[in-house]
């Protein structure tokens, strides 16, 4: 590891109004490439609308978002994704309609054939490559059974599993997962930790916002706690457990 | 059927369109008990509660549910909600483009009121803040106590909530929790569905374990929390 | 001689009879396809206008000894339904002849389909002067009277009843008949000495016109000229007389309405409001010579009700082409065609007529007719007030152009 | 580029089969002549290029009578003006009216949902009234656009091609050959099977996949890197173009074009037979639009006459009682048969008739077999 | 000026009429979600309501006179009034106001044609597919139109206007004009206030009691409000019985200005679906508010100073306004976020 962090992705002095409500303010965050950066806080905090500001769902209101040098801040959210950052959201956003396994293969194309290809004449089923790929994550996932299954029919648990599967597929270089295990079993999560920390050992970033402080301290490299809109709190996971102001406006008596 | 039972589960089976979900279900909750329900995901806890709460969806295909001597299954939604069942669903379901006062306003439309507006601010003065406010804009944590106190807002006899600590902030699980606990002690008969089983069987006198639609475990809380064997097999913990 | 569907080949006679059945010009349709039943009955057993057409050759046996036999259509009043119900009558049922129609879209597009194939169509109601003038066809045949003749009829009837001193406010239908009718009604009444202060087009079944009525009011015009047809002016006659058109008073002089071209049908459509209004017509069954006499009494037994003029035409045609095949002994096109050409016959109603051969176009009186103000049943709703003599209502074919093309048909 | 799956294949087969045999199975069915049997290849043409719009992305267009129109005139424009060869009538059918879509395409699609169905009622409705009255020159309004004799036809007339149609009018060709009757039902027929093939590899594309992604989740979509735009107004265009194409077929086999076609009830009835047969089904489409279209042709031609022979062999007055009981939902009445016929159908087999069937077997096959 | 200002009064009378008829449309499309087709049915089932009430009242015993015979041989039939005859004078009053009456028989009419038919069929739809609900309310459509079709036949029925409200106004002379330079008929404007007091009423209802309320609710989430104890498909049977009323109590008064035969419902269909979609989805004020500025709009580009500026606007003033509204907001004059925008 250098001795200077490479920073992938920086949001520099980042405000967010919504109406009269200011949601973010004078957010300066700094995420180093292949760490996993953690983003703690209480409901209401903010830190869902500082991933939609990342990935241009909504503009902000001042201020910018660089990602490896480019620019993000009025980029539309498919060139963003097509710059290698893709998010899993905190109510799952999966295609219903579709099969578990074209769920994953989806966004496998979007990788590799960029934002617009008229494709018309190849057919899906015999793209080898991608196909063994996605049915390889469904496998680590424990979903291949149901692999042909609408996604629809999923219950909330295997939703939030298979949009991870959807992103992963797309080997971002940058990860935002928004309580990617909410309402997951405690099985799973464990799983899913597994995984994810099998994924940072590959050299990929990640931001996750998580209520489970189980997750946050078992995976964080660093913790940003956002209160308010506001970065309250910064460092390492044992600084953050012990931080007073922290106890008090998050963790409570539950900091484990 | 004895007649201290004050709420049952006779085989009950249940389809979400050709699926087979809900697959023979059977239990019994006593007057003023807090039972959890758990099990992995998709195990059908969801399900279950739906079932009971008389939504059409899955559709109940066999199988019996009584509350205090009525027929449940024989009740629409609506008719299981004024009979005293009020489930807090998983997603919450606030109602968009009404504020959280309208939200409460309209549990009360139909008969058998509960708690009065007063009574649930003074429980939830965060919502007493925020009565203006459409709903859907809450944070996570608000839009659960609104959920809730929604609930409240009518006439409860059994309790269905699912997952109701998902998604929240440390703090506010504790909030939660208080909450639950007041539930408990005025005597309201609660069903729980909880990922987090440590803190529902903090709560509960009964646990009830389901695997794939059938029924695993059941059994008194302190029995589940002392059987490694289960605990490992079907709650990872 | 080689033809499209035979009855040599396909042993029967087979008519078509292409009509609206659904849609808003369903009455029309469907009285005239009760009519053409009537004419199927009349030629194979004799009866109605068989006992007063003349000349006559059919002997009431059917044609040429054999009886025939129909099939029928629904045209929806849409020419690509009206196609391909001729299509059908004539690749599936191997109809020998078509006919039918209630507006001119229809009639032409089923015109020229049935040049292409070889088989003879006998129009039934279409004013429109394109029927037989820039889109005649050699197979096409007109008995109905066209926007033209009702110009020339109106205009004396109309200098009669208001004066040569009007100026006129034509709204009108904006498509291809509702032009042709304009230009002839402008064309007529000019030269009556009027003065035209607007022509103003209305999109086609627009159902209120209140926004085109508005304006006439204070244009200056006190007579307000409804170049609409069908459901159009069921529509737009009523509004008219409610904007208190007919109350008023205009460079002072009464304000007047006039419908240059309107139809049994129409004017009960229109109820109240069509009363003393000027207008012209193909037929009437209140006529009184003994062909019109004849067909109202078998119509009026049959169906309890007295004919309507899109009844009538459609009746004659079939009768007509029935003779025609009669006198010249075969069901060859041309040789049918040619016997239809330049034919002289009487005894339809109306008077003596002639099928002209330079265009295929039916030459008799027009009748000018006025809503009956006091009608003493449903049926009573028009009176006939004039009539335009034949001689007065021919035209030079050439004015309006088009090309007949060939009598030798195409195989179908 | 023309690989398909094994079921696939089977498919196109048996489709081929059934296309082509059409004039054997419809022959007791009444329809087997070649005016019915073309509007039956053109029409399933028309349902398979709409339901690569609205099955996979699930856009309800409410304008493609437009592009049917469209194609039409242009067809008959080509025979006019250029030469009576049905090859560059269809080339510049297809080309003019995905232009047109591109156009349409590029405004509707900027809204979704109810919104965007508005927006193409409304250019259809547009064209439709201004082809009807104020392009007359260019369409001849409520006549159509029809052949005459002296068209200028610079191609057939440089090569002399004296041959066609001397007497009266021209007829299209093919190379030399006419194209009506039989051979048009056949030209018709391989273009439906060739369209039905094209629609297979659509669907089976990863193209038709990111299609059928934006019709379940177009955040998703959008965040997961696909430019939406440019996939839905693709799909628009190519559904455009096989519009153009069936108008263009049409005028080929009939060479007249009218405002009439591009009317919001043709662009109704494309609705109606696509989810009549089953949105979103390869072959659901196709059999919408036969029955639709044989209603319309069949039903609406049977009057008492015909009714009274079929039953003749009844005792005199039940053959009274039937026949008038039956005339009622034939001939002026098939209508109502056929409101009969939409609200049973989707009360009955909810998805159309492909889907619904399928339902149905699957249910019967539940019932038969034990449940898991 | 006199030009203008009769456009300008002519755009408010049609905004009114486009108003009502797409009222009832937007509680049943935006309100219940359920894309019903046979919304111009129920508007041409009013229609025939103010038909079939005339026909009533006007019924006449038939005897025969064999002295005399109509063309055809038959004896001439002489017909005699039953109800006016009981009632006298009255009768010929009654006859008189036939269509305003009508309105009396509509209301009831309707509403039970509405439950039956919401009970009946459109309930097991708020759920299917969109596509599945046009197929039915299509064919619902059809159905209705050919019973109509066949009790009174494909031609039009007019309906007279009482002979007292029969003439223009003369409102010019009210303001201060010359007599007749400003006059617009009695019944048009008798229709915009009708439709005016109708859109009144819904809105009243649907604003200041909670059945408006909870209706909202249940249109966003049927479900949950199933939970909250409500019977939510009584409420959904109201309103679409309220829904049916609407459109057949201004086909009923829309009856003397265009003569009602059994395809006029479909003539409005579209007309109505524009305007509700341009007004915005689930808003009831944006259907009214795209009413009047289409009515008014519609009226000035028929102007023929408008025209021969722009030849052909009449044609397609409306699909162009539509076009241009849904470009430039996103959600029609006054769209919720989220109603059948996927
Ligand atoms: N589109 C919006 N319009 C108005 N207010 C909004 C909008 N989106 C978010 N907010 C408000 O902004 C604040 C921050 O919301 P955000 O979703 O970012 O919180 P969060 O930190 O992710 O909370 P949670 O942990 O509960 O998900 C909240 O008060 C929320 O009500
Ligand atoms: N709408 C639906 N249609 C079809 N199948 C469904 C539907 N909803 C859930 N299922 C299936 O039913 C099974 C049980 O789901 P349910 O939501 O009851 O599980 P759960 O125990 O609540 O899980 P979780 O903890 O993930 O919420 C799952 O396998 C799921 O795939
Ligand atoms: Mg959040
Ligand atoms: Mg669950």
């Amino acid at each position: 590891m250098s001795t200077t962090p490479n920073i992938v992705l920086h949001a520099a002095d980042v405000f967010k109004n919504f109406g009269g409500l200011r949601a973010l303010s004078d957010i300066d965050l700094q995420i180093e490439e292949g760490k996993t950066h953690a983003i703690i806080g209480p409901n209401g905090a903010g830190k869902s609308t500082l991933l939609n500001v990342i990935i241009g769902r909504i503009p902000p209101t001042s201020g910018a978002v660089i990602f490896d040098g480019t620019v993000l801040t009025g980029k539309a959210p498919h060139e963003i994704n097509q710059l290698g950052i893709s998010r899993v959201f905190q109510t799952p956003e999966i295609f219903a309609d579709l099969s578990v396994l074209h769920n994953v293969m989806a966004p496998a194309f979007a990788r590799r054939d960029g934002a617009f290809k008229l494709s018309m004449f190849r057919t899906t089923s015999r793209e080898d490559e991608i196909r063994a790929e996605a049915e390889h994550l469904l496998q680590d996932f424990g979903m291949w059974e149901r692999r042909h299954d609408h996604a629809g029919a999923l219950s909330r648990g295997d939703k939030r599993r298979l949009e991870l599967c959807m992103c992963l597929i797309q080997h971002p270089r940058l990860l935002l997962l928004d309580e990617p295990t909410a309402g997951m079993s405690r099985h799973d999560t464990n799983t899913t930790i597994d995984l994810l920390k099998k994924i940072k050992s590959r050299g990929m970033t990640k931001v996750i916002i998580e209520h489970d402080m189980h997750v946050v301290f078992s995976l964080a490299d660093k913790i940003s706690v956002l209160a308010q809109g506001r970065i309250i709190a910064q460092g390492l996971p044992e600084d953050i457990r012990v931080n007073p102001d922290v106890k008090k406006a998050y963790l409570g008596g539950h900091s484990e | 059927m004895s007649s201290d039972v004050f709420f049952e589960l006779r085989d009950v089976h249940a389809y979400y369109g050709e699926s087979y979900i809900v697959q023979g279900v059977s239990m019994k909750v006593n007057k003023g008990e807090v039972l959890a329900l758990l099990g992995r995901n998709g195990a059908g806890k969801t399900s279950t509660l739906r079932t009971i709460a008389r939504a059409d969806n899955p559709g109940m295909t066999r199988g019996e549910i009584w509350l205090e001597g009525q027929p449940v299954h024989a009740m629409k939604s609506w008719q299981a909600s004024q009979a005293g069942i009020q489930l807090v669903p998983e997603d919450r379901r606030i109602i968009p483009g009404m504020t959280v006062e309208e939200n409460l306003i309209l549990s009360q439309v139909a008969p058998n009121k509960g708690w009065s507006l007063e009574q649930i601010y003074s429980h939830f003065p965060r919502l007493a803040e925020r009565r203006q406010q459409e709903g859907v804009t809450l944070s996570g944590g608000e839009q659960q106590m609104l959920a809730v106190a929604r609930a409240l807002a009518r006439e409860v006899k059994l309790l269905l909530l699912d997952e109701p600590y998902e998604g929240l902030a440390p703090v506010i699980v504790e909030e939660i929790e208080h909450i639950v606990q007041d539930i408990k002690k005025s005597g309201i008969t609660t069903i729980i569905v909880e990922q987090n089983a440590v803190a529902a069987l903090k709560m509960a006198d009964r646990a009830v374990i389901l695997d794939t639609g059938e029924l695993a475990f059941e059994g008194s809380a302190a029995e589940l929390l002392a059987d490694a064997e289960l605990r490992n097999r079907y709650l990872a913990i | 001689n080689e033809f499209c569907n035979s009855p040599e080949k396909t042993g029967k006679i087979i008519f078509g009879f292409n009509v609206p059945q659904t849609g808003s010009y369903a009455e029309e349709g469907l009285e005239q396809l009760k009519a053409y039943e009537l004419a199927v009955k009349h030629i194979n057993e004799g009866g109605g206008m068989l006992e007063t057409l003349k000349p006559l050759s059919l002997k009431g046996n059917g044609v040429l000894g054999k009886k025939v036999e129909f099939v029928s259509g629904d045209t929806q009043t849409n020419t690509d339904a009206a196609r391909d119900g001729a299509r059908r009558m004539i690749e599936r049922d191997g109809a020998v002849m078509v006919t039918g129609s209630v507006t001119s879209g229809e009639a032409i597009a089923v015109q020229s389909l049935c040049q292409e194939k070889g088989v003879i169509y006998m129009a039934g109601l279409t004013h429109s002067n394109d029927t037989t003038g820039k889109d005649k066809r050699r197979y096409g045949f007109r008995h109905f009277f066209n926007a033209y003749q009702s110009g020339v009829a109106i205009a004396p009837h109309l200098a009669n009843a208001y004066g040569k001193d009007r100026r006129a406010y034509h709204l009108t239908a904006d498509y291809t008949w509702g032009w042709t009718q304009e230009e002839s009604i402008k064309a007529a009444t000019e030269a009556l000495g009027w003065e035209t202060v607007a022509t103003v087009r209305t999109p086609l079944g627009l159902g209120d016109y209140s926004q085109y009525l508005t304006p006439v009011l204070n244009s200056g015009a006190d007579v307000l000229i409804l170049n609409h047809y069908g459901h159009d002016m069921v529509n737009s006659l009523p509004q008219a007389v409610q904007f208190g058109l007919r109350d008023r008073q205009a460079n002072g002089k009464d304000f007047q309405i006039v419908v240059p071209m309107f139809s049994e049908l129409m004017a009960v459509g229109a109820g109240e409001a069509v009363k003393g209004i000027i207008g012209t017509s193909n037929w009437h069954w209140a006529l009184e010579d003994a062909g019109t006499q004849a067909f109202t009494k078998a119509y009026g037994e049959a169906y309890g009700v007295p004919p309507s003029q899109a009844a009538h035409t459609g009746y004659v045609q079939a009768i007509l082409y029935a003779d025609a095949v009669e006198r010249a002994g075969t069901f060859y096109p041309p040789e049918v065609i040619k016997a239809l050409e330049g034919h002289e016959f009487d005894g339809v109603g109306i008077g003596p007529t002639l099928y002209r051969d330079s265009d295929h176009q039916c030459f008799k009186d027009v009748l000018v007719v006025q809503g009956n103000d006091n009608p003493t049943s449903k049926f009573d709703v028009l009176n006939v007030i004039g009539k335009a003599t034949r001689d007065e209502v021919t035209y030079d074919p050439s004015i309006f152009g088009g090309e007949l093309g060939p009598y030798e048909p195409n195989q179908c | 580029m023309f690989y398909l799956s094994r079921t696939d294949r089977l498919k196109l087969l048996a489709f081929a089969a059934v296309v082509l045999l059409m004039p054997i199975w419809l022959t007791p069915l009444g329809a087997a002549y070649p005016g019915l049997m073309q509007k039956f290849a053109i029409y399933a043409i028309f349902a398979i290029g709409f339901n690569i719009l609205f099955g996979l992305t699930g856009y309800l267009s409410f304008g493609h009578a437009a592009f049917l129109g469209v194609g039409s005139y242009t067809a008959v424009w080509s025979f006019k003006l250029l030469t009576m060869d049905i090859l560059p009538a269809m080339i510049f059918a297809v080309i003019l009216s995905g232009l047109f879509a591109l156009v349409i395409g590029f405004f509707s699609l900027r809204r979704t949902g109810i919104y965007f169905s508005i927006l193409t009622l409304a250019f259809a409705q547009m064209s439709y009234s201004l082809a009807y009255s104020v392009l007359t020159p260019i369409t001849n309004g409520e006549t159509g656009l029809l052949l005459t004799r002296n068209d200028p036809r610079i191609i057939d007339s440089a090569f002399g091609a004296a041959h066609v149609g001397a007497e009266g009018l021209p007829s299209p060709t093919l190379l030399g050959v006419p194209m009506s009757g039989y051979t048009g039902f056949y030209l018709c027929a391989v273009l439906l099977i060739l369209a039905f093939f094209i629609a297979q590899k659509i669907f089976a594309s990863p193209f038709g996949l990111a299609l059928r992604g934006i019709k379940s989740n177009q955040t998703r979509m959008i965040y997961t890197g696909f430019n939406t735009k440019p996939y839905t107004l693709a799909a628009f265009v190519i559904s455009g173009m096989f519009a153009g194409l069936a108008g263009g077929l049409l005028a080929v086999t009939d060479p007249i074009a009218g405002a009439e076609r591009m009317r919001w009830t043709e662009s109704g009835n494309i609705v109606l037979m696509t989810i009549l047969g089953g949105v979103g089904t390869l072959i659901g489409p196709v059999i919408g639009a036969w029955v639709i279209e044989y209603f319309e042709n069949i039903f609406s031609a049977i009057n008492k006459n015909i009714l009274n022979q079929t039953f003749d062999f009844l005792p005199d007055g039940l053959q009274n009682v039937i026949v008038t009981v039956a005339s009622k939902f034939v001939g002026e009445g098939w209508h109502l048969t056929l409101g009969l016929l939409f609200v049973f159908i989707v009360v009955f087999l909810p998805g159309g008739l492909v889907e619904g069937w399928q339902k149905l077997m699957a249910r019967f096959g539940r019932k038969g077999g034990d449940k898991k | 000026m006199n030009a203008f200002l009769a456009q300008l009064l002519n755009g408010l009378d049609k905004g009114g009429a486009y108003a009502l008829i797409a009222l009832g449309l937007t509680l049943v499309f935006g309100t219940l979600g359920v894309v019903n087709f046979a919304h111009g049915a129920l508007f041409m089932l009013g229609c025939f309501c103010a038909v079939a009430f005339r026909a009533l009242i006007t019924i006449e015993t038939v005897t025969t006179d064999p002295t005399k015979l109509s063309p055809w041989g038959q004896p001439l039939e002489i017909r005699t009034p039953i109800v006016q005859d009981w009632l006298g004078s009255w009768g010929t009053v009654i006859v008189d106001y036939s269509v305003p009456l009508s309105i009396l028989m509509t209301i009831p009419v309707m509403l039970a044609i509405g439950i039956g038919m919401e009970r009946g069929l459109i309930r097991h739809f708020y759920k299917r597919t969109h596509a599945e609900q046009i197929l039915v309310t299509f064919g619902l459509a059809i159905v209705i139109g050919e019973i109509v079709k066949a009790g009174f036949g494909p031609n039009p029925w007019p309906q007279p206007i009482p002979n007292a409200l029969r003439s223009a106004a003369d409102i010019g002379r009210w303001i201060g004009m010359e007599p007749g330079a400003l006059t617009y008929p009695w019944w048009r404007m008798i229709y915009l206030f009708f439709a005016l007091a109708v859109i009144a009423g819904v809105f009243a209802f649907l604003r200041f009691t909670t059945f408006g309320m909870v209706v909202r609710a249940g249109m966003a989430d049927r479900e949950t409000v199933g939970f909250l104890g409500i019977d939510i498909d009584k409420r959904f049977t109201v309103v679409f019985g309220l829904a049916a009323v609407v459109a057949g109590v201004a086909g009923a008064m829309y009856t003397p200005l265009l003569p009602p035969n059994y395809q006029i419902g479909m003539d409005f269909l579209v007309l109505s679906f524009v305007v509700v979609v341009v007004g915005g989805m689930g808003s009831l004020p944006g259907a009214v508010l795209a009413g009047f500025l289409l009515g008014i709009l519609q009226s000035f580009a028929s102007m023929t100073e408008v025209k021969s500026l722009i030849p052909g606007i009449d044609q397609v003033i409306i699909y162009l306004v539509a076009v241009v509204i849904l470009l430039v907001r996103p959600r029609g004059l006054m769209g919720r976020r989220g109603v059948m925008e996927s």
